[in-house]
């Protein structure tokens, strides 16, 4: 079945849950990880937008990766970064225009969004639905691509 | 001539007999390296001026041929006189008046040039009549000593290019594989690999390209069979060749040749090229649909570049390292494709199996390992030479029959056999049939042939530690064990030499020497402990010597030896001069004083001494 | 599919896999340091030699490289029999001669009970295993900046002609993987110094944090069709940037 | 030093522009101007379009090449198995010490460079030394200066 990650800003209480849902679930030996998502001061007063990846249709981290360790997984839409490919260059760091290829200085490993391999720790803890996993509704018209 | 059908190579075959058969006689100068490095080219030149100013009625320069290696290094520079086969060895320039006037003009024989038989105390005429030829079996090697080097014409009239005309005409490539798998062959370059079962397996992998490489990376030090080959006989290697490029399916084809043999590389070129103008190399060669091209690649300078991994990197213009071969070059070769490589001497046999059938070629040799191989004969031994003899031959046979024993009576006391890839056997092992599974079994190999024959002068630590010494500075460099394994091994054979190591050194070797075998990722370093565990085998006695009682029996490892003069000295003054570090002093007629402070062992004394008044000990 | 026996148990692996990606998966501690999954397998170090045989091998047994055998149906591995850990012990020995102030080769033999090493120590000893992870990942990359220099015991990483390399553009791969952290770098205010040539390094317009070296930045611009606006501002104010714009929209959504 | 690099275009034409000439290319650099001056090594990189650190790489690797000027007389000697058990490493010793260079360097004054080479097949002959191509066989000890004066 086919699932969408939905970002609401309008729902976002800037409570963070998000992060620590995020970082624990990317936990090394019991290390927490870098947390992929940030909610950001929106620019409004109480706006706050959960910032992650966007998991673009040509994203630039993958143009920017010589070694090919950027990877779409096809099953969950996500752009994967395998580690053991991952030279440490700091291309996709740089290259992308939302920031979020992200250098984990604690696991000195670089660390991007993937979605948790298709059920995202964040959407769970979010208590506001802010951020959602939802299944897609068949549609009935379909377009041929 | 360009030739356009197999017929016409049967009809310019018949000219050129017909031409030849005038010819009344024929001289034939040695061109091999050793009769080269003996000033044969000079003795050419001369030939051909004298010729040309004698002007004798019936000759001209085409009675003079420039051959490829005779064999009978030890002899050269070496001119024989056919039809009579009169055999004139250790020729100088200013001998060849005398040849012409004599021999050509008229019928005698110069005896001061004929061989003398040590044994016999006689003067030998023919070189057929000669200890040396005699016990040989030449069937690769026939044409080297008969024909112009990068003379298509000799080369087609001793049934040059017939093979392939058969086989581009009468047979399927699969006919050429069964062939050559019933003939027996084996890879001549030191393993010994079925050659028909690795031609079958390159033509089963679908690919759009093939490749034939022949491997002239002669890179075992005390060999020079393929160099020989390559100079005087280059067209039986293309010929060989192009028929396994036929039975494979490939069109393209290189020879990896060792920087250090540049005349091979001309000849070679010279060969393609006549062979590209006579329509039996390049598009439609005698007119069928088979096309095939060689290309030159020249080694520079790497040993590893044997390897057959490393050769294709070579050849693709890489550093030669070589890569782990669980998936074999001949599936998977030069430039990922599949690749079939043999050595020149291997594919020189081809066109003789083709030719004569598996049948006739089976009959040579013993069951398992059937044809002749070639081997360079050098070393301590009397007759040193190219040689060919019938695989089984005794190893007794070819020292002492064909190389007429060890120089000045000396005892035998081991011979070296596959270069730094073989080891070192000893006199218990002088008859052991030499074939590629006994020498395997004996702990040596038959690597590409080299043979050296080391007397009791020759310290058997000295040469595990050339051996060594010459594979550390030959390694890649890529894997550990071959790297630093064999740089760990020298340091020890460096100080068991130096009397400097002890009883458990000798285990740690030979433990060390089992690990480098299993853990080396090519060749070189799989076999590179080989000498080292051989004479630490067969002559565990003499490393002893060196570890216990810190002396070196053959008088070679020189932090274990003084040089001493003795009462035979006659003053003579010859050895002072030499002496680098003015070591020597004396008068003329009076015995010489040896420092044994300054001397630096180094030799230079002992060598010039006539007298034997130099002592080591 | 095919099926093995690693240490006993039967495992399942997809054809055409090396063994050493199967070992790993299946958390079977074998050492390897020239091996890097960006590059291809290379075989140097032989530390991941494993034993290997079949039923049909009639005892007969192999030592091969995991990290290029590629698995076979009924393929019986050891990974640590006791040649096998003895060949490790010989490596990390002659590792340890050779490398003996290297804290990772020290740990790592230390781990096979190599304290000190049993042959003469090598005079001019540096860290460099010689691995090729570094030459190797600038060649994947497409810089070509290094590579070996010479051969045998005196083989070398450096740039070409021993002088500046023309063609690094200072993205630090290869200190960054070196598994002996032999390849040494400094940042210093605006640069970044690497075999010895000198970068100026990229500041983010917003905060004046430095990021990638120009020349990496101008390269991937260049060549991998990224605008070169991309990289002159930091991820971090990237991000805000982000946030400062979808406030402006109330929701948006992305199928996945 | 900078090196007349007219020929260089020569060398180039006689191969296909790519990596399988570049070691063909480089021995005929190496035949031209005795060595490989560092501007022909980047000449080749960009000709032959191979990164110059492959050049470098595979020219450091062979033992054919050399990356520093060679004397005018260069002697080579044979130090393959049969010229080792017949000498060679004693004759190479005298002519080090009268050269007073080590086996693979050059002299100062640029007249003389000693080199081995592990076999040049000449192995009957043995020991053999080769100067400027021109081979002496059953060399002893004591020729060394005969062989330093040869042409």
């Amino acid at each position: 079945m086919n699932y969408r990650f939905i970002v609401r800003p309008n729902l976002c209480t800037g409570c963070r849950s998000c992060e620590l849902a995020c970082s624990f679930t990317h936990s090394i030996d019991n290390i927490r990880g870098l947390t992929r998502i940030y909610p950001l001061d929106g620019g409004f007063k109480d706006l706050w937008v959960p910032v992650t990846c966007l998991q673009c249709e040509d994203p630039a981290c993958v143009k920017s990766c010589l070694v090919d360790a950027l990877r779409l997984n096809p099953n969950t839409g996500a752009v994967e970064l395998n580690q053991d490919i991952c030279v440490h260059c700091m291309a996709c760091v740089a290259a992308c225009p939302f920031g979020c290829s992200i250098f984990d200085e604690q696991h000195d490993m670089i660390v991007k969004c993937d979605l948790c391999g298709g059920d995202p720790a964040c959407a769970h803890f979010c208590p506001t639905k802010a951020l959602e996993w939802k299944p897609i509704e068949v549609k009935k018209k379909k377009v041929a691509i | 001539m360009y030739l356009d059908n197999p017929q016409q190579l049967i009809d310019w075959h018949d000219k050129i007999i017909a031409k030849q058969k005038k010819i009344k006689k024929k001289i034939l100068v040695c061109c091999g390296p050793g009769c080269l490095a003996n000033g044969a080219q000079d003795i050419i030149e001369r030939f051909k001026t004298v010729l040309k100013e004698k002007k004798i009625s019936g000759f001209t320069v085409d009675a003079l041929k420039e051959t490829g290696c005779h064999g009978f290094c030890e002899q050269g520079p070496l001119v024989v006189i056919e039809p009579k086969g009169l055999y004139y060895t250790k020729v100088k320039v200013k001998d060849v008046e005398d040849i012409i006037e004599q021999s050509i003009k008229n019928d005698k024989t110069i005896d001061r040039l004929l061989y003398n038989d040590p044994q016999t105390d006689k003067k030998i005429e023919k070189y057929q009549d000669i200890n040396f030829y005699s016990h040989q079996k030449k069937i690769v090697l026939n044409n080297l000593g008969n024909i112009n080097q990068c003379n298509i014409e000799d080369y087609i009239a001793n049934d040059g290019y017939q093979a392939l005309s058969k086989a581009l005409t009468s047979m399927s490539p699969q006919r050429v594989i069964d062939t050559v798998t019933k003939s027996g062959l084996r890879g001549r370059g030191g393993a010994g690999f079925p050659t028909g079962r690795k031609w079958a397996t390159c033509r089963n992998v679908e690919s759009d390209v093939h490749y034939v490489i022949c491997n002239g990376d002669e890179g075992d030090p005390g060999a020079f069979m393929d160099r020989a080959l390559m100079e005087g006989d280059p067209f039986s290697v293309l010929e060989g060749m192009t028929i396994a490029a036929f039975a494979v399916g490939a069109k393209q084809g290189y020879i990896y040749v060792r920087e250090e043999y540049p005349l091979a590389v001309v000849n070679l070129q010279k060969a393609i090229e006549i062979a590209h103008e006579n329509g039996l190399l390049g598009d439609n060669i005698l007119g069928t649909d088979f096309s095939f091209n060689i290309k030159i690649s020249r080694g520079a300078g790497a040993f590893v570049c044997g390897e057959s991994s490393a050769l294709m990197k070579s050849v693709a213009g890489e550093v030669g390292e070589p890569r782990a071969k669980y998936i074999r070059s001949v599936i998977k070769g030069l430039y990922d494709k599949p690749t079939v490589l043999n050595n020149v001497e291997t594919f020189a046999n081809v066109p003789i199996i083709i030719r004569k059938g598996a049948s006739w070629y089976n009959k040579i040799g013993t069951p398992k390992n059937s044809g002749t191989k070639a081997f360079s004969l050098v070393g301590k031994v009397r007759n040193t030479g190219l040689i060919e003899v019938a695989m089984g031959t005794t190893l007794r046979e070819i020292i002492y029959d064909i190389g007429g024993g060890i120089i000045d009576g000396r005892p035998f006391k081991a011979v070296q056999t596959g270069g730094p890839s073989g080891g070192c056997l000893p006199a218990s092992k002088l008859d052991l049939p030499v074939d590629f599974d006994s020498l395997k079994e004996a702990g040596s190999m038959m690597g590409s042939g080299g043979m050296i024959v080391m007397d009791d002068r020759t310290c058997m630590v000295d040469v595990a530690k050339y051996f060594l010494g010459f594979l550390v500075n030959e390694s890649c460099g890529k894997c550990v064990p071959c790297r630093e394994g064999l740089y760990q091994l020298h340091a020890l054979t460096v100080k068991v030499s130096e009397g400097k190591a002890e009883e458990a050194d000798l285990e740690k070797m030979e433990k060390l020497s089992e690990m480098v075998i299993i853990g080396s990722l090519c060749g070189l370093g799989k076999s590179g402990p080989n000498p080292l565990l051989s004479t630490i085998k067969y002559f565990r006695d003499e490393y002893m010597a060196h570890i216990r009682d810190k002396r070196c029996p053959a008088g070679v490892c020189r932090a274990l030896i003084t040089y001493k003069i003795t009462d035979a000295c006659t003053g003579c003054m010859a050895c002072i001069a030499p002496c680098p570090t003015h070591a020597i002093t004396g008068k003329k007629n009076e015995r010489h004083v040896l420092d044994q402070k300054l001397c630096t062992k180094c030799g230079a004394c002992f060598a010039v001494c006539r007298y034997d008044a130099i002592l080591v000990s | 599919m095919v099926n093995l026996t690693i240490n006993g148990r039967i495992v399942q692996a997809k054809e055409g896999e090396m063994l050493l990606t199967v070992l790993r998966r299946e958390k079977i501690d074998v050492p390897a340091l020239c091996h890097h999954d960006a590059v291809e397998p290379f075989g140097a170090c032989r530390l991941c030699t494993v034993e290997i045989t079949k039923e049909d091998w009639n005892g007969h047994s192999n030592y091969v490289t995991s990290c290029l055998y590629p698995v076979e149906e009924g393929l019986i591995v050891s990974t640590h029999s006791p040649k096998v850990n003895e060949l490790r012990k010989t490596i990390l020995d002659l590792f340890l001669a050779r490398h003996p102030n290297s804290p990772e080769v020290r740990q790592l033999a230390a781990d096979y009970g190599v304290l000190k090493t049993s042959y003469e120590t090598v005079v001019d000893g540096n860290n460099c295993i010689l691995c090729g992870i570094c030459t190797r990942i600038c060649d994947a990359m497409g810089f070509h900046a290094i590579s070996t220099v010479g051969r045998g015991h005196g083989k070398e990483v450096a740039p070409p002609l021993h002088q500046v390399p023309p063609d690094c553009v200072g993205c630090l791969a290869c200190a960054k993987n070196c598994p002996t952290h032999y390849i040494e770098y400094i940042f210093d205010n605006n640069y970044l110094t690497i075999w010895d040539k000198k970068f100026e390094l990229m500041t983010c317009s917003r905060c004046g944090k430095k990021t990638i070296t120009k020349e990496f930045a101008e390269y991937l611009s260049k060549n991998r069709d990224i605008p070169i606006s991309y990289f002159e501002i930091c991820d971090e104010c990237h991000r805000k940037e982000l946030a400062a714009t979808m406030g402006q929209i109330t929701s948006w959504e992305r199928e996945a | 030093m900078k090196q007349n690099l007219d020929k260089l275009s020569d060398i180039f034409n006689r191969y296909p522009k790519n990596q399988e000439s570049l070691i063909a290319v480089l021995q005929d650099i190496q035949k031209e101007y005795h060595y490989l001056p560092e501007e022909t090594l980047q000449e080749t990189a960009k000709t032959l379009n191979v990164p110059l650190s492959k050049v470098f790489s595979a020219s450091t690797f062979y033992n054919a090449f050399s990356h520093y000027p060679r004397g005018e007389k260069v002697i080579r000697v044979c130090v393959g198995t049969t010229c080792h058990i017949r000498g060679a490493h004693l004759v190479q010793e005298q002519l080090e010490n009268l050269l007073n260079i080590k086996a693979g360097s050059t002299t100062k004054d640029l007249k003389y460079t000693l080199e081995t080479v592990s076999c040049v097949g000449a192995c009957s002959q043995a020991p053999v030394v080769i100067v400027n191509n021109k081979y002496y066989g059953h060399v002893k000890v004591s020729d060394a200066k005969k062989l330093l004066r040869s042409k």
